[in-house]
């Protein structure tokens, strides 16, 4: 039963990772890992059951608590640094 | 399954950090690393090590983004020559990697028990610790116990690497000390954007709350002191973010943080000159107490709190440092 | 029957996450990648984390993974907005809106 | 079967090249650093697949349960200390990059060795 949720994680953790590749802009890269971020907390959930040593979801508990903070650490970094002529032209489509 | 679900880990390992190399805007490869990081404490996770993926979690969401953001933004964010192949290099690393692979033959398969790591002092550990320490957590038996002047060690080091941080970049004086027209230039905070700032005003209580589960359960589960110290200083750095540096420094003054930095590692060396006064070995917890597992116990509670304290101030420290350095 | 509410769930969830994924990989502008992926990465966490609960039973187990759908269901939204405000920030304009000035 | 029980070590091995590749070959050093880091994780990898027994868990020793296999608590505690003394040096790294950016205005090895020679 865990596998199939296992399974599903996986892919989309695939998926995820060309996002974050393949770009094209910035803030797709950032989606990406904020969702890979998502998936690890559940994959780590589903697997501590898998495991069958529930215990270990402290470890779940720490990603859920504290993953967004580096996604506000982006929004400030673009509030200091606005629009540099690098990025401007990568922009979105 | 473990092992399918390990090898499928390992590829996206692999190829995230191709990515990571081969990025030409260096912002990409932090947000890559990101990625990198949440696959190391995936793959830490399958392969038993609980404690070590609950590090890896607490450092790699929510420090070493942060830290290497901060960084970027007072430099140009690209690399001048993107994705020119270094051929001799490549030749280098090729051959490498495959004289490697080739000596990995001679090494025993996964999980072996047969292995000669296995037979070394680990199942000695694994006897002793329930008669002589008698806490659940083996890690943190020998973290705070057996090798606790490997641990002493380490956290001199975290403490010196923070030590250089300041030498290089300087702390920000204390608050008193900049002009206010100084501050209120710097708009390096979120104030203005009302969802994040409820919500982290929300949620910042509940991560202090979880990093002192952490910190005081280690015995029990998974944690200790470098794991609580950094969700310790991501909660801080959270709060830096929403309300602003200045805010963020009053409530933990510059002072205080120094006081951190160093009484964390100073305790840590009490504890070990402590036990000498009282008759034992430098870091022999045994006549902490009457009862010598007590004492141990004892002796690891306060380490931890020593190392917990080192961890959250000298990254603390370095996060004011860079955030500071970009006004 | 606890366990066919938690395959039910289990099976919606993972059905919501591939969606995201798939939406995340698929759609064509950065703002459609960003509502694709927010919307399903919420509600398949939220059904994959309370089949587990339904298999947990009432245990320490159940609360924390209580606790971890609370904080995703506050947190996951968040960064959606911080990432859609940093891309508005830096001049990245919504498609719809160009076609308004026009 | 038996040969993907080397997969761990294999990762290893081109992790650490990838790593290496960026560090030597890389003339941004941001990049050096995250190769460094990259470098590091592969070290983490190599003596955290160490620990792992078969049939094994984390070694929390459950009270109850007396037939548990338990993997090597060793590699684990050195692994675990490593990590945070690795995000402590990398910091230290970027904060000698920074003092380098603002010294010369870039952070590409062959510029500042360039601007080196011209004084």
């Amino acid at each position: 039963m865990y596998t199939v949720a296992c399974i599903a994680i996986l892919i989309t953790m695939i998926l995820a990772i060309i996002r974050a590749l393949a770009g094209p802009s910035v803030y797709d890269r950032v989606l990406a890992v904020n969702m890979f971020g998502t998936k690890t907390v559940l994959l780590l959930s589903v697997v501590a059951f898998l495991y069958g040593r529930p215990d270990f979801l402290d470890l779940a508990l720490a990603y859920a608590l504290i993953n967004f903070i580096s996604v506000l650490a982006v929004l400030q970094f673009f509030e200091n640094k606005p629009t540099d002529g690098d990025r401007a032209s990568e922009e979105i489509r | 399954m473990t092992i399918i679900l390990g090898i499928f880990l390992l590829t996206l390992l692999v190829i995230v950090a191709i990515g990571i190399v081969q990025a030409e805007d260096l912002f990409t490869g932090v947000m890559l690393t990101g990625i990198f990081s949440l696959l190391m404490a995936a793959n830490f996770f399958v392969l038993d090590a609980a404690d070590v993926a609950l590090t890896e979690a607490a450092v790699g969401a929510g420090i070493s983004t942060v830290l290497l953001l901060g960084g970027l933004a007072l430099m140009p964010g690209r690399e001048r020559r993107p994705r020119k192949m270094h051929w001799l290099a490549l030749g280098v690393v090729t051959l490498t990697t495959m004289m490697v692979v080739y000596a990995t033959f001679e090494k025993p398969r996964l999980g072996d028990p047969q292995a000669p790591v296995h037979q070394h002092v680990a199942p000695w550990y694994l006897e002793m610790t329930p008669e002589l320490i008698d806490i659940p957590n083996v890690v943190t038996a020998v973290l705070g116990s057996f090798r606790g002047y490997d641990t002493l060690g380490e956290v001199i080091v975290v403490f010196t690497a923070g030590i250089g941080v300041l030498f290089l970049l300087g702390l920000p004086g204390a608050v008193g000390e900049r002009r206010p027209e100084e501050l209120a230039a710097g708009r390096s905070y979120l104030g203005h954007h009302l969802i994040p700032q409820v919500l982290g005003t929300l949620l910042i209580p509940f991560i202090l709350l979880f990093a002192l589960y952490v910190q005081f359960h280690g015995e029990y589960g998974p944690g200790g002191g470098f794991q609580a110290g950094a969700i310790f200083a991501a909660g801080m750095v959270l709060y830096s973010l929403i309300a602003g540096e200045r805010e963020a420094l009053m409530i933990i003054t510059p002072r205080t943080l120094m006081i951190l930095m160093a009484g964390g590692a100073l305790l840590f060396g009490g504890v070990g000159v402590l036990t000498m006064l009282l008759g034992g070995g430098f870091l022999d917890y045994n006549v902490l107490a009457q009862n010598p597992v007590t004492g141990q116990q004892w002796g690891i509670l306060i380490i931890e709190l020593g190392v917990g304290l080192t961890v959250t101030g000298v990254l603390l420290a370095i996060y004011h440092a860079f955030a500071a350095r970009g006004r | 029957m606890t366990d066919l509410l938690s395959w039910l769930l289990l099976l919606t969830g993972s059905g919501f996450v591939l969606t995201g994924g798939i939406g995340l990989l698929r759609m064509p502008t950065l703002y459609a990648r960003l509502h694709a992926a927010s919307l399903t990465d919420t509600l398949g966490t939220l059904l994959i984390l309370l089949g587990i609960i339904v298999q947990a039973g009432f245990t320490l187990a159940a609360i924390k993974l209580i606790a971890i759908a609370l904080f995703l269901l506050l947190t996951g939204p968040t960064a959606s907005y911080a990432l859609a405000n940093a891309a508005l920030l830096s001049g990245a304009v919504p498609k719809a809106r160009l076609l308004d000035d026009l | 079967m038996e040969i993907l029980g080397l997969f761990n070590y294999w990762v290893f091995a081109v992790l650490l090249m990838v790593g290496f590749y960026a560090v030597i070959a890389k003339p941004n050093m941001i990049k050096k650093l995250l190769g460094l880091s990259i470098f590091q994780g592969a070290v983490f990898l190599l003596y955290i697949t160490m620990d792992k027994v078969e049939g094994g868990t984390a070694p929390i020793i459950q009270s109850g349960v007396t037939d548990a296999i338990y993997s090597n608590p060793l590699p684990q505690v050195l692994i675990l200390t490593a990590i945070v003394v690795g995000i402590s040096t990398t910091a230290l790294g970027l904060a000698l990059v920074v003092r380098i950016y603002e010294a010369y205005g870039t952070v590409e090895e062959d510029e500042t060795q360039r601007l080196d020679l011209e004084e």
